[in-house]
């Protein structure tokens, strides 16, 4: 839509604010804003036209960081907030970024409204599975059982899985990256900004202060390889140091196996395909966890399907077109009246 | 037309239509509302749902009614009690008897009044019978019978006929008001153009009913209601809803601003949404939010984006906008919060009128968050002042509420169609492309900061709810800077009144009693001063419709009156909020708890005590 | 845990209040009613201990009408006051009464951290696709383009599935009945307050006055056998009239069969599992719609996991027995004092 | 023990501890306060953080910092300007020099003063020599060289050794101090019990401060703050959010009700919940919710369950529980409602202190929904605050709003432990099994309603939003029933003034001038006009607590002064507040928005001005 040869050629530093930016040194959401600044100029879209709106928390700050057009907004309404901004000029481009407990705690609600209604908008979710900012309470998404300032005999709260919790929002696209993979992040963020409707991008990312290393089996360059698994559209579900190990479909589960052992070859691994508009497969990727599956990365799902934005102006441009009231004067001079 | 010997001339009438929800007193109510306005009658109308859910058909709690208040003379209120009153069934009666004058009209269905009616309507014996209706005017036709006899061969079956007994009614009205039964036939061809055989069917039926009417020996004398003259040009009946959503939109207009609303369905609100929804034509959008907390919250986001924003909804969705407003505040950024007021507290008397949420509406948000407010008085002036709260709200970039509530906002009243161009202008004032700017620098007349709409270029910037430093909009705790903000916000909504019309004071310059009311308490504290005024006694009237901040001249305007009385639906909001502001003057204060309107002989009755009193 | 010989044999007339009920003739709350007053005297469970929590909306006027504890709510917020009744006393039989509305605009955070939390409490959600109450608005389960009243152009947002937003939140329990089927919803709800955790049941329910008919085709008496699938545990996935189809597994995908046809026999139906730990079967059946599915109805999920209410008084009952603090002036004289 | 020649005794001394996050600011700020409530000392602290996200380390954004007020006089606020300031690092100094008196002694770490340093605290020079400490006492010793020095063989890494630096500092204040540095020590011993190394590195150091202040010339003079005399008994220090904590347990002991909180974390509340959360071994139910709104319901539900219950929260946490707050005025149960105020509007400073939330406490919320209010005055007074909040909400059945602030709640003072037998009974009104039980049934001397639990056999009943009708409690939309139960539910709340202890007022019975406060003014205010009082000026002063219903006795007490003046960090809401209740009173007022405490010495001056402005 955008007129691609007026747009000029930016750099990472044109969306570098000259705000200090204050999180702990350390902490993952600086490398989050780097995949972010970086991925933004390869978006082609007038830097002006970017609008980031956030809510409250650590990760909420973001919006401060960035040199385009920001909200800050309050702790949980970020989606709303969005909704607004989008639905007011759908030809901006427009990004939530939002913390697990801005997100799935007290921004639940308008988390799941806005992935239903599939708004054309991108929304990173910085998942560090704690409250950073209010300083280390537990989150929506806090595995059961762990201690923290306010579980200090251990949470007896099941926790969310995001990309889960989206599928059964019927949301539209869903992608995982993790804080130390800068390169990952940024493939993923253009990704999502190509998806028309709710692009929901979850990172797994550190709070070095009061959630080291909750992440840290499946991010751990050691050990990633084994414990993550890439999956990209159109190819096999590979993964592994010696890229041996493959996911293959048992009954109604996923199932690990090696290449090469108890019978399975390349053939039986399956493909990878983000476009099957049943939720299913993107279902059960979402919720492979640790220890019996890798924890899947990259773009899990990304469907066409109506966009909310969309429709309300055309259903506008519609009405307009046939409706012989073209002002307020034709309006109110309409129906009933009386001359007195 | 009716020529009957017996004409009596008056100023001013009531009717109620009460009856079950399927009766079609509602189409009836406004069939007679629409003719009145055609005659050139002033008019205002109010229904009267008993409560949120459709109780069972027959029961007291079942009756819903719509009361009309007809004048040749001006009309501010809907009305005391009724002149006439038409009840489909008992239990519409034994509800409403209470509310007639002595010596009404009463019409009824007496094939109605059957002993199953009484037993739904938990009443003993035959009202027509038992003496209950001894001293009231009662018609009471055998209305089914005569309408299943009409349509004998019309060959719609006994459901659909019974379904016409309201325009049996509405015939027998037309006579007693002398009115030519074309008109009430002209508004069905209109109401049912595409149903014609509903048409007919009604047609037969309401001449049915007016020739009844002029056969019966039970009226001795009808009405007649001359048109009124001070009301010039061309008007529409408009309900307070439907007339604050025009207001919105008229402003929209006026600023070149598409007009976008975020908001959650509630009632007695909800017709502002469904109003809205519908004008996609003129290029409204509407975002029907999962609650109240995303519906501003959309809005803001939407107001951020350079749109006119506002959201809508009553009381308890006001508290949960509360904590948003304050962003709303913060930021900076014009949006219109309107709240129809409804009985409370907590979700209360959903149905019913109070004007509760004035302390809500001045204090309901954390920190120092000093907001406009603005209070309509009449369905009519609900377009007047949702289109100024759009002007404030934009040009001197802050939030307002504007109050109206249920009497307002379901209730109707002629409206004089503007002129656009006659509408004040409303300018906005946007950040040029590619030109320095800076978040919070101001107009220096108003205060008001500079909006920079997403898209253009060099005006990026960041705003949010922490506090932000002068100018710049940098995040900031000096503590230095946040006095100063704190002072520069509120001094930019005190710098409002400057652009205030005169408050107007009507009656003595000087007298014993100055009558106070606020909002909708307006149309009955008029009233009830007229009265007095022609009674000859020392009185005087102000409204206010600005409620934050106040006039300026009002300390001035309250310093020549020996008395202060003040009159609102609610325990004594605005009374205190005088006192705090304005502790120099003594008020008395007439206060009504039932979740209903002011009558007008109340506040007469109060008013003369206290003037008696001294 | 409750002591069934001291419970005296109740009949459905004790849980008639004498509150004179408000809906509208033709209602489908009045069998939903209806069938909750059968299903009580069946649970065990002395009356008083039953409590009845509900938002606002038609449907959330119920408490009003069963003669035990009842709480009307405020709009949205059920589910967040019954698990407040719940955690302070777990001994209480707690019963959550809410609109598509209640349950899915305004309260959906609530809704989806009640299951996630799995607070042992019975939700019974009336999906009318309608706000009842407040006369005809369309709500987050009204389908895409439909008339209403703040559609006039026919709506714009994709619905939610509640029992497939119910598998995204990691819910235990979810079944599916209809207004005009008494037998089936009373059995429903003695299997619901049978499991420990969020029973959720979702009934489709009919406001004859703002969305009539709309889940005609799945209720309807002449076309449910084929339009509906009553799913029993331990029983075959068949339906029809002829009782002679069938659902499979083809790949991720379930596929509606006729037995005897295309080579298929009884032996390839699928048995019904409740109790499958993996929502995956859960999630497929409550995903499955007209026309290319019959409507799944019966207990689709029940699956044992912790329960918040049990969670809590036990980490307190082992806290107690261990801690040396036994009341307020142990605690206050613990640790730093000093005397002056 | 330090023998120096020249020990100056001191009524009251200030003493802050400044430096980056990791500098263990913090733990020596609570070793020195602990020391000095061992020796008798009376104290209050302030902890001052910048900002809810870390900052990077060594800038001015990072300072965090802790101040400590020891006296052997009474102690009423953590102190205006500081007479000793810690300061770790150039940010820290820089930061806080305008925070010491002239003259003070300034403690830093000479090695820290680096031109990397300098230049992350964006300072140009270096103060110690460019002649910016020329007028105090400057210790400067090479804190992190000697520290080195000393564990240079302890095996550990110069990061580890780093942080004990504090402990060099900690040596010179107990030497400056004249305190027995194994006191220190002890402290330490208490503190990492369960890591000996770390206690033996930081008892090294500690010893070696010590040592190096005796022999160190810059130091003139120690200081001698005598024990405190007043106070007598067991104390401890106590925050004022685990005092709130401690407050609302001890009720729940006191009723024989389990307690439950339903709330979501927000600053500077957070605490209470976490403090409450750690308790279950009194059988303390806490439910973190997934949000502000599911808090206070969870809340209510445990309330209408026969818990006592309560919610915790600040401002915007407010904001959003406000719909919910009239759910529970209306339902008539028992909860508290604790809003721990920051610095608004909006997000505003959410790390600051402000009065702000007044207004939203009295009035934030649909339709009329009076609640009572209570403002605790002292981290230590939270606990009889929130006890006695619990206590009303018990015996009256309704929720009340107990209100404190970052100050408070964030600070420390010492706290006199109580015994649980001297404190008042709360006796809930329960239903009993098997009798008659009527929802709105109200006791005649409170018009409390009783309290029916589920599991009481024939208590069956339902309550909600809606109107009720009296006694019975069936939904009522009846106008008369609706005016009568706004008044009893008015009634209730206004006879809870009955029980109230005497409004306390010190100083003249009559005078020129009375200081009013409210809430945590009053430590500022009090000294400031016990500063005037010792000046033989014509004062008195009275401090708020309940601020809903007013004690009866207000007009009396105000009556007898000339002038009124009331002090409040916010614009004024509640001097507004009271020309609303009492406008025959003319009131001054002083306010201040800078989300900072009060300083005595401000207050003291405005109060001498308006003294001879007479
Ligand atoms: C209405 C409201 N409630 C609570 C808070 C306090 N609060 C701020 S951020 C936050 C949670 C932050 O967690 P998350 O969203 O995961 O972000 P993170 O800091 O971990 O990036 C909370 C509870 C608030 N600012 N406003
Ligand atoms: C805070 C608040 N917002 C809005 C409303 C208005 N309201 C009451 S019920 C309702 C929706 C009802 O729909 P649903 O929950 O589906 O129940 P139904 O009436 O269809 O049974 C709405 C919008 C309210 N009472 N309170
Ligand atoms: S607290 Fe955690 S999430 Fe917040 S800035 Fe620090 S490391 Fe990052
Ligand atoms: S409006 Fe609909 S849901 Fe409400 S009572 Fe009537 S039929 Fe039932
Ligand atoms: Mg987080
Ligand atoms: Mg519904």
């Amino acid at each position: 839509m955008t007129d691609i040869k007026n747009i000029q050629k930016y750099t990472r530093k044109d969306f570098v604010s000259d705000q200090e930016v204050k999180w702990c040194a350390g902490c993952g959401d600086y490398s989050i804003l780097s995949a972010v600044q970086n991925a933004l100029p390869e978006l082609e879209t007038e830097k002006e036209k970017f609008v980031f709106v956030s809510g409250i928390g650590c990760s909420s700050r973001f919006p401060y960081y960035v040199d385009t057009f920001g909200f800050h907004g309050i702790h949980g309404r970020a989606a709303a907030i969005a909704s607004g901004v989008k639905s007011a000029n759908p030809r901006l481009n427009v990004w939530i970024m939002s913390g697990d407990g801005d997100s799935m705690a007290i921004g639940g609600n308008h988390f799941i409204h806005v992935l239903r209604r599939n708004m054309n908008v991108n929304y990173v979710l910085f998942n560090n599975q704690i409250y950073g900012l209010t300083k280390g309470q537990y989150s929506p998404t806090t595995p059961l059982g762990q201690v923290t300032k306010t579980s200090p005999y251990g949470t007896i709260e099941h926790p969310f899985k995001p990309g889960e919790l989206a599928m059964g929002a019927e949301g539209t696209f869903y992608a995982r990256g993790t804080d130390n993979n800068p390169k990952q992040m940024k493939e993923i963020f253009i990704e999502a900004n190509k998806h028309q409707g709710t692009s929901l991008v979850e990172i797994l990312q550190n709070c070095v202060i009061f959630n080291n290393n909750t992440h840290h089996e499946i991010t751990d360059k050691t050990t990633r390889d084994d414990n993550q698994i890439y999956l990209k559209a159109g190819e096999k579900m590979i993964f592994g140091k010696e890229k041996n190990k493959g996911l293959v479909l048992d009954g109604l589960k996923l199932k690990v196996v090696t290449i090469g052992e108890d019978g399975y070859t390349l053939d039986d691994i399956l493909v990878h395909d983000p476009s099957m508009e049943d939720p299913t497969m993107a279902f059960l990727l979402a919720r492979m966890s640790l220890p019996e599956y890798p924890v899947a990365v990259g773009v899990l799902r990304a469907v066409v399907a109506p966009v909310y934005d969309q429709l309300m102006e055309s259903q506008i441009e519609e009405v307009k077109s046939i409706s012989k009231i073209k002002n307020m004067t034709d309006l109110m001079n309409s129906g009933h009246t009386f001359v007195l | 037309m009716a020529t009957n010997n017996n004409v009596i001339e008056r100023e001013r009438l009531v009717i109620k239509f009460a009856g079950d929800s399927g009766d079609g007193m509602q189409l009836t109510g406004t069939q007679f509302t629409d003719t009145s306005a055609l005659l050139g009658n002033d008019l205002a109308t109010f229904p009267d749902f008993p409560s949120e859910i459709r109780a069972p058909q027959g029961t007291i709690a079942g009756v819903s009614g719509y009361q009309v208040h007809i004048g040749h003379a001006n009309i501010y209120t809907s009305g005391d009690k009724a002149d006439v009153l038409v009840a489909l069934n008992p239990a519409a009666l034994a509800y409403n008897l209470k509310h007639c004058k002595p010596g009404a009209t009463i019409i009824v269905d007496r094939d109605a009044f059957t002993e199953k009616a009484f037993k739904k309507a938990k009443i003993d014996s035959n009202p027509l019978e038992d003496g209950t209706l001894e001293h009231y005017n009662v018609i009471a036709p055998p209305v089914t019978t005569q309408c299943r006899e009409v349509l004998r061969d019309s060959g719609v079956d006994s459901k659909t006929i019974d379904k016409t007994r309201n325009q049996f009614i509405a015939g027998i009205l037309f006579y007693l008001f002398n009115r030519d039964p074309q008109l009430g036939i002209d508004f069905l061809a209109k109401k049912f153009a595409k149903k014609p055989k509903l048409v007919e069917l009604n047609t037969l039926i309401l001449k049915a009913g007016y020739t009844y009417a002029e056969n019966v020996e039970a009226i001795h004398s009808t009405y007649l209601i001359n048109p009124n003259i001070e009301k010039k040009g061309k008007f529409r009946n408009i309900t307070g809803n439907q007339a604050t959503a025009w207001g919105l939109m008229a402003a929209s207009e006026k600023s070149g601003l598409n007009f976008f609303l975020g908001s959650y369905p509630i009632t007695p609100a909800t017709d502002i949404l469904m109003e809205l929804a519908k004008h996609k034509e003129l290029g409204v959008k509407t975002f029907q939010a999962e609650d109240e907390i995303a519906g501003i919250n959309s809005a803001i986001g939407a107001s951020y984006a350079g749109l006119m924003a506002a959201t809508s909804t009553s009381g308890p969705g006001l508290s949960l906008k509360s904590e948003a407003v304050g962003l709303a505040f913060i930021t900076e950024l014009p949006l219109v919060i309107v709240n129809v007021m409804r009985g409370g507290p907590s979700t209360g008397l959903p149905t019913k009128t109070e004007q509760t949420d004035l302390m809500q509406a001045l204090w309901g948000r954390n920190g120092e968050a000093p907001i406009p407010i603005i209070a309509a008085s009449s369905p009519a002036d609900c377009f007047n002042y949702a289109f100024m709260a759009e002007k404030i709200a934009i040009e001197h970039m802050t939030p307002v509420i504007l109050l109206t509530d249920s009497y307002l906002g379901n209730g109707s009243g002629l409206w004089k169609i503007p002129n656009m161009e006659d509408l004040p202008t409303i300018t906005p004032r946007f950040a040029k492309a590619n030109e320095p700017y800076e978040p919070y620098a101001r107009d220096p007349e108003t205060l008001a900061r500079t909006w920079a709409k997403p898209g253009t270029p060099g005006a990026e910037h960041r705003v949010g709810g922490l506090e932000k430093s002068d100018v710049h909009g940098a995040v900031s705790h000096d503590p230095i800077n946040h006095e100063k903000m704190t002072a520069l916000r509120k001094e930019k909504v005190m710098r409002i009144a400057n652009s205030y019309p005169a408050q107007e004071v009507f009656g003595k310059e000087e007298a014993d009693l100055l009558v106070v009311s606020w909002g909708s308490s307006k149309g009955a504290a008029y009233s009830a001063f007229k009265n007095l005024e022609e009674e000859g006694k020392s009185v005087a009237f102000t409204n206010f419709n600005f409620i934050f901040p106040l006039p300026k001249e009002t300390p001035d305007i309250f310093k020549r009156y020996k008395e202060i009385v003040v009159c609102e639906l609610n325990d004594g909001q605005f009374v205190k909020y005088l006192r705090g502001e304005y502790p120099e003057f003594n008020y008395l204060q007439v206060n009504k708890m039932q979740a209903q309107p002011f009558m007008v002989s109340e506040l007469t009755e109060k008013f003369n005590e206290i003037l008696e009193a001294k």
